[in-house]
């Protein structure tokens, strides 16, 4: 049974891992600043609560455990309003997502 | 198992630095720099699991932690080209272009 | 046993060229806090070559745990017996915690270095109006030229 | 026979626990310096605590001489395990230097900070000013390797920012306080990787310790590869003669009264280390300190005797001229150490000291006549409107220029003897060759202030405060007395050499 | 579960890897041309840094290494940043060469002590199997800490961490010295209080506003948790000093200051290390060496005191408080220190604003 447990656990890891690098692929690739903050905190924040979860599986009941949803609890606070504050500043500074066409060059090339 | 969850992270916080080093705009690099830390919170405590102290959570919240703290504080150097201001005081929205 | 034979060189090659690497900065650098960052990398890595010489394979972090704890014999379950029985105490083999230590304090005395280095640039930038070496250098070659004509 | 044996300064119980008193008392006090409301609250705990050390170093002294060497175990632990604070005679003799030069600095504090500073950075400065003293006087009595790693830190670091606030008289302190910064910390950071290596080689920190286990050592590359870094780590550090660029810069921007502790002091220390470690330490490795101190150091002490005088003579700023000449002398005193004989050892520590005081004697007069301008022509005449403070300084820079009846004159003669019998004729050539060019520019400094007549647009020069006179009096006395009758410090010194040379031969 | 666990092989492989890392941020830096992407660069290789110091078996120095060196160096880096130019010019070949050629001097001798320095993860090497074996084998017997990093740090060397204190002291004093002239002046706080709640940033302010007590209650927490699990007194100072830069970062600086002046803040890194020299001074009079914490408690007292069953049975007592004591001095010094360099940066700036804009 612990074993049957430990192996969800780490699907689940596997899982957030994958969503992780999905996420920096899309932040590498995407054309302009706001759609890869939009990359980068949806899967940030995903990959968080999967691996918390998958970890849970695995630690069991333990002190651990709570570490681990206190940390869970701290990422959804603060991640979402870091990526709040740079999409304002990078608003407020004047820069204007691309709208349209995606085919248009995006910044990197301009 | 964990090992290779521990590897695939590596290579996201990788391409986040890829991120920071091209990153044409001031934003593309608070966000990598934000990014990264995240995922080395997650690294932090994959790894706890991995050598088996799962007890060391403690730095994964100090990151966590540090990581909120120095985005701010680059966002309001990037953005309002100063860090004592209060946030309240200068609205986000004033127009003033900058890199 | 062999790969950690192949790592050592490489490991504290890097150790040794992050120490050049950050002394080069520190040295050539026009910037006056780009040369703080290389200096903060050269204190870095001479903290790098402490903790490489703290590894024990197969150690953990050097905080005791009870001989019978579920995280002592899960660790305990990946070496052999024989190792645990030389290079452990008490049933569980840990790595060296005197360079952890040592390694504490280096990181506070950089950060302190670091904060009275920004804070005399400051001052530097407040004064002379640059922080580019070259310029001060010429600023104050200018200035001694001139203290040598007016004094005389 | 040490002239403090049989002296008790003390009662046994605080005998003690002396070398730490010693090093915990000057903290203490800039905390207290800190916490205090005003200037004059902060002078007072400045001196009462380097008076306090200066007691400690006294009863240590006593101590050492009745039993060769002091080991306290900070803690409780023994060595191994904990930090040992281990002083024998080499120990006592920088410990009362830096002591003595500490409480006489102290003194003259007061005033010569009113004549520089602003009144609200005067509390700041004294706690700065004995963190400096902590570090220094802990870096004489630790036995432990890493531990004078920390207290090399601890006395630099406040260091950097006093010299820098010499920008209120000068802009370039700043500009020199960074050199400082940066060359110090590469010099702190080398050392500390020196360490590392020897660490690697042995396992254990404390010096005595080492030494045993790299005498049994086998793999000497990376010991040997540790000293290396060492030796350049604290030449870094002494201002030897390549590595030398931050010290004219720091020295000639510098508030007078942390120059005046800092050319006593901060150097002088360093060559300790050196003593220790290429002596004590490297003692196991056969010809790795001696080759060390051959090869390297004594190459470098000559260069720096004749072209660090040269270049002295050619300055047209007081105290850069002052400033070469302490690079030259630490040359000297290097060549002293490096002649291979108890005797050239001890005729380099009393040069070392007698040169220590006189240093601080002329920055202390310079501070106290308010001289604000940096060229000498400035100080034209200033012998007129301060007699008192300018014959000190007359007399120390007589021995300065190693004139007769003075502590230098008595110094040079010796350690030129010690270098002839040793047959090191170049080094001799070298210090009498610097010499010569010292006789030109103390010449100088001395005709400027004594003899020329009086320049209407001369900076104001006023006479030195009661307490700063009595502090500048008290060691230009003294280097005189020690020229006249140099028994006690020559002893002094010589127990100290023998302890050197007796623990590495 | 143990199928799960990383083989020590692939620790130190993974160790190498990070290594890597850390070697490609360091030439990134060395290319690097703007100010800003170099702290940039500076913040994530304290970062990987701190990760690659959990792999090697270090949380303590992980966590130090973490708060000091992606926090508390980057913000006074970007304060000190604001205030100069951030192009960086490009070095001019005659004056690279020479330090280039010390560099590779000095990299090539240390190289070639390469050959005598212990294997990587050697547990026979001089370092593992002497001293360190020492303080792992003594640590229950005489201090009873289950971190034995700790217990090294506060006990056995407590000698070494006074001195580092004295350096955080020292770099406060420089600090304040240098910068501090223009933050001591009392000058009228202009803004009214109503800005502060105002619709400038309601996300930050209310994050910020639940978080920083949790993160100043977090440091009291390994402050306490120092002797058992990764922590201590360095790591809570900068903690809550981390928690008070939040609050400056959010509500401005000089609103901070209202709450904790200059003067307090200096007043505090002093006492802080007052506090820790003199539980040095109590060891002296109750008669034992100096921050020798068995002596801290009578034994008459201490016999009384129920024995720890953590040390085997043995009454450290002393010991314990001891270690509470110095490393509440040491949080105490740590906090104010590096509030008042925070202070000396950030109300600095705004200061030749507000000149500026006037």
């Amino acid at each position: 049974m612990l074993e049957a447990i430990a192996w969800i656990g780490s699907a689940f890891i596997i899982a957030a891992v994958g969503l992780s690098i999905a996420g920096a692929v899309g932040v590498l690739r995407f054309p302009d600043v706001y759609t890869r903050i939009h990359a980068a905190s949806i899967t940030d924040t995903g990959a968080a609560s999967l691996m918390t979860l998958g970890m849970l599986l695995m630690a069991g009941l333990s002190p651990a455990a709570i570490k681990l949803c206190i940390v869970w609890l701290f990422i959804m606070l603060t991640s979402p309003a870091a990526a709040h504050a740079l999409a304002g500043a990078a608003f407020g500074s004047g820069h204007r997502p691309i709208l349209g066409d995606p085919r248009r060059p995006s910044e990197d090339e301009t | 198992m964990l090992a290779a969850g521990v590897a695939g992270l590596l290579i996201a916080m990788g391409l986040m630095v890829v991120r920071l080093l091209r990153g044409p705009t001031a934003y593309d690099r608070v966000l990598a720099v934000n990014s990264f830390g995240t995922k080395t919170v997650l690294m932090i405590a994959l790894m706890g699991f991995a050598v088996g102290r799962p007890d060391f959570l403690d730095v994964a919240i100090v990151y966590a932690l540090i990581n909120f703290i120095s985005t701010i504080a680059l966002m309001k150097v990037f953005r309002l080209r100063s860090l004592g201001e209060p946030l309240a005081r200068l609205s986000m929205s004033r127009e003033t272009p900058d890199a | 046993m062999t790969l950690a034979l192949a790592l050592t060189p490489y490991v504290y090659g890097l150790g040794f060229f992050m120490m050049a690497a950050g002394l080069l900065i520190a040295l050539t650098s026009r910037h006056l806090i780009k040369r703080l960052i290389g200096l903060g990398v050269f204190q870095t890595s001479a903290g790098v070559f402490y903790i490489l010489l703290s590894k024990v394979s197969g150690g953990t972090a050097a905080i005791r745990l009870e001989a019978d704890s579920p995280a002592a014999r899960s660790l305990a379950s990946r070496l052999d017996a024989a190792y645990i029985a030389t290079h452990g105490v008490d049933g569980v083999v840990y790595s060296n915690p005197l360079p952890h230590v040592l390694i504490l304090t280096a990181i506070v005395v950089g950060a302190a270095t670091l904060a009275v280095g920004l804070s005399i640039i400051v001052r530097i930038r407040e004064t002379y109006g640059t922080v580019d070496f070259e310029e001060l250098a010429a600023l104050e070659a200018k200035a001694l030229r001139d203290g040598r004509e007016d004094e005389a | 026979m040490s002239p403090f044996a049989g002296v008790q300064f003390a009662s046994p119980e605080v005998i003690q626990h002396a070398p730490a008193l010693m090093i915990a008392a000057p903290l203490t006090a800039a905390c207290v310096a800190a916490l205090s409301p005003s200037a004059r609250w902060a002078w007072f705990s400045s001196l009462g605590g380097a008076l306090f050390a200066l007691w400690m170093a006294l009863c240590l002294a006593a101590d050492v001489a009745q039993s060769g060497v002091v080991s306290y175990a900070v803690g409780g632990f023994a060595p191994p395990l904990g930090i040992e604070l281990r002083v024998d005679d080499l120990g006592v003799f920088f410990s009362l230097l830096v002591s003595i030069l500490g409480v006489a600095t102290s003194l003259a504090s007061a005033s010569l900070l009113r004549l520089e500073l602003p009144e609200r950075d005067h509390a700041l400065m004294q706690a700065g000013f004995m963190l400096a003293l902590t570090g220094l006087l802990g870096l004489t009595a630790t036995g432990d390797a890493f531990n004078a790693f920390v207290f090399l830190e601890v006395s630099s670091i406040g260091t950097y920012a006093l010299v820098a606030m010499g920008a209120s008289r000068d802009r370039r302190a700043l500009t020199a306080a960074f050199q400082y910064l940066i060359m110090g910390t590469i010099g702190a950071t080398f050392f500390v990787i020196g360490v590392g290596l020897l660490y690697s080689v042995t396992g254990t920190l404390n010096m005595t310790d080492m030494a045993e286990k790299l005498s049994a050592s086998s793999s000497d590359r990376a010991a040997i590869a540790g000293l290396v870094l060492i030796t350049v780590g604290l030449a870094l550090k002494a201002a030897m003669f390549p590595l030398h660029a931050w010290l004219p810069g720091a020295y000639s921007a510098g508030p007078s009264v942390v120059v005046a502790f800092l050319a006593g002091t901060a150097t002088k220390v360093s060559v300790y280390l050196l003593i220790r470690f290429l002596m004590d330490v490297a003692g196991g490795l056969e010809g790795a300190g001696e080759g060390l101190l051959n090869w390297l150091i004594a190459p470098m002490a000559g260069i720096a005797a004749v072209v660090a005088s040269v270049q002295a003579v050619f300055q047209t700023e007081t105290r850069r001229i002052l400033a070469f000449s302490s690079i030259a002398q630490i040359g000297y005193v290097l060549l002293g150490v490096t002649s291979g004989s108890v005797a050239g050892l001890t005729a380099a520590l009393f040069l070392l000291f007698a040169h220590a005081m006189i240093k601080t004697v002329i920055f202390l007069c310079l501070g106290a006549i308010g001289h604000r301008g940096a060229q000498l022509e400035t100080l034209a005449g200033a012998g007129r409107e301060a007699p008192w403070t300018i014959t000190a300084l007359a007399i120390a820079m007589l021995g300065l220029a190693g004139a007769p009846f003075t502590a230098g004159f008595l110094a040079k003669w010796r350690l030129l003897g010690a270098l002839a019998d040793g047959g090191r004729i170049w080094a001799v050539v070298a210090i009498a060759v610097s010499s010569l060019t010292a006789l030109v520019y103390c010449a100088r400094i001395l005709e400027t202030m004594v003899f020329r007549t009086r320049r209407s647009s001369a900076s104001g020069v006023s006479e030195a405060s009661p307490a700063a006179l009595a502090a500048i009096w008290f060691l230009a006395a003294s280097s005189v007395w020690y020229g006249l009758d140099a028994s006690a410090l020559y002893d002094l010194a010589r127990q100290a050499a023998a302890s050197a040379m007796g623990a590495s031969s | 579960m143990t199928r799960l666990l990383a083989a020590p092989e692939a620790e130190l492989v993974f160790a190498a890897l990070l290594l890597t890392l850390l070697a490609g941020l360091v030439l990134a830096l060395l290319a690097a041309r703007s100010v800003l992407t170099c702290i940039l660069l500076m913040s994530v290789f304290s970062l990987t840094m701190a990760l690659w110091l959990m792999v090697m078996d270090a949380p303590d120095v992980a966590f130090t290494e973490a708060s000091v060196g992606a926090g508390v160096s980057t913000m006074i880096l970007l304060g000190a940043a604001l205030s100069s130019t951030d192009v960086i010019p490009s070095v001019r070949p005659g004056r690279f060469w020479f330090p280039a050629v010390a560099c590779l001097a000095a990299f090539i001798g240390m190289a070639l002590a390469l050959s005598d320095l212990p294997v990587f993860g050697d547990p026979g090497s001089p370092p593992s199997s002497y001293v360190g074996r020492l303080y792992l084998e003594h640590t229950p017997h005489d201090i009873g800490a289950p971190n034995v990093v700790t217990a090294v740090l506060a006990s056995y060397r407590g000698f070494d961490t006074l001195g580092e204190t004295s350096v955080i002291l020292a770099a406060g004093v420089g600090v304040l010295l240098l910068l501090g002239g223009s933050l001591n002046s009392r000058d009228p706080v202009s803004e009214d209080v109503s800005l502060r709640i105002s619709a400038g940033s309601p996300v930050l302010s209310v994050a910020a506003r639940l978080l920083i007590p949790i993160i100043c209650l977090y440091a009291f927490y390994v402050l306490a948790h120092g002797e058992f699990g990764a922590g201590g007194g360095f790591q809570a100072g900068v903690i809550l000093a981390a928690a008070l830069i939040l609050h400056a970062l959010v509500f401005g600086v000089r609103e901070t200051m209202r709450a904790l002046p200059v003067g307090v803040v200096r007043s505090c890194a002093a006492l802080g290390v007052l506090g820790y020299a003199s539980i040095g001074f109590i060891a002296i009079l109750h008669g034992g060496r100096f921050l020798d914490y068995d002596a801290l408690l009578s034994p008459v007292f201490e016999a009384g005191l129920p024995s720890s069953h953590l040390a085997g049975g043995h009454h450290h007592w002393g010991q314990r408080l001891g270690i509470l004591g110095i490393e509440t001095g040491v949080m105490l010094a740590v906090a104010s220190t590096m509030t008042a360099i925070f202070y000396a940066f950030a109300g600095r700036v705004s200061r030749s604003d507000e000149a500026g804009a006037a």
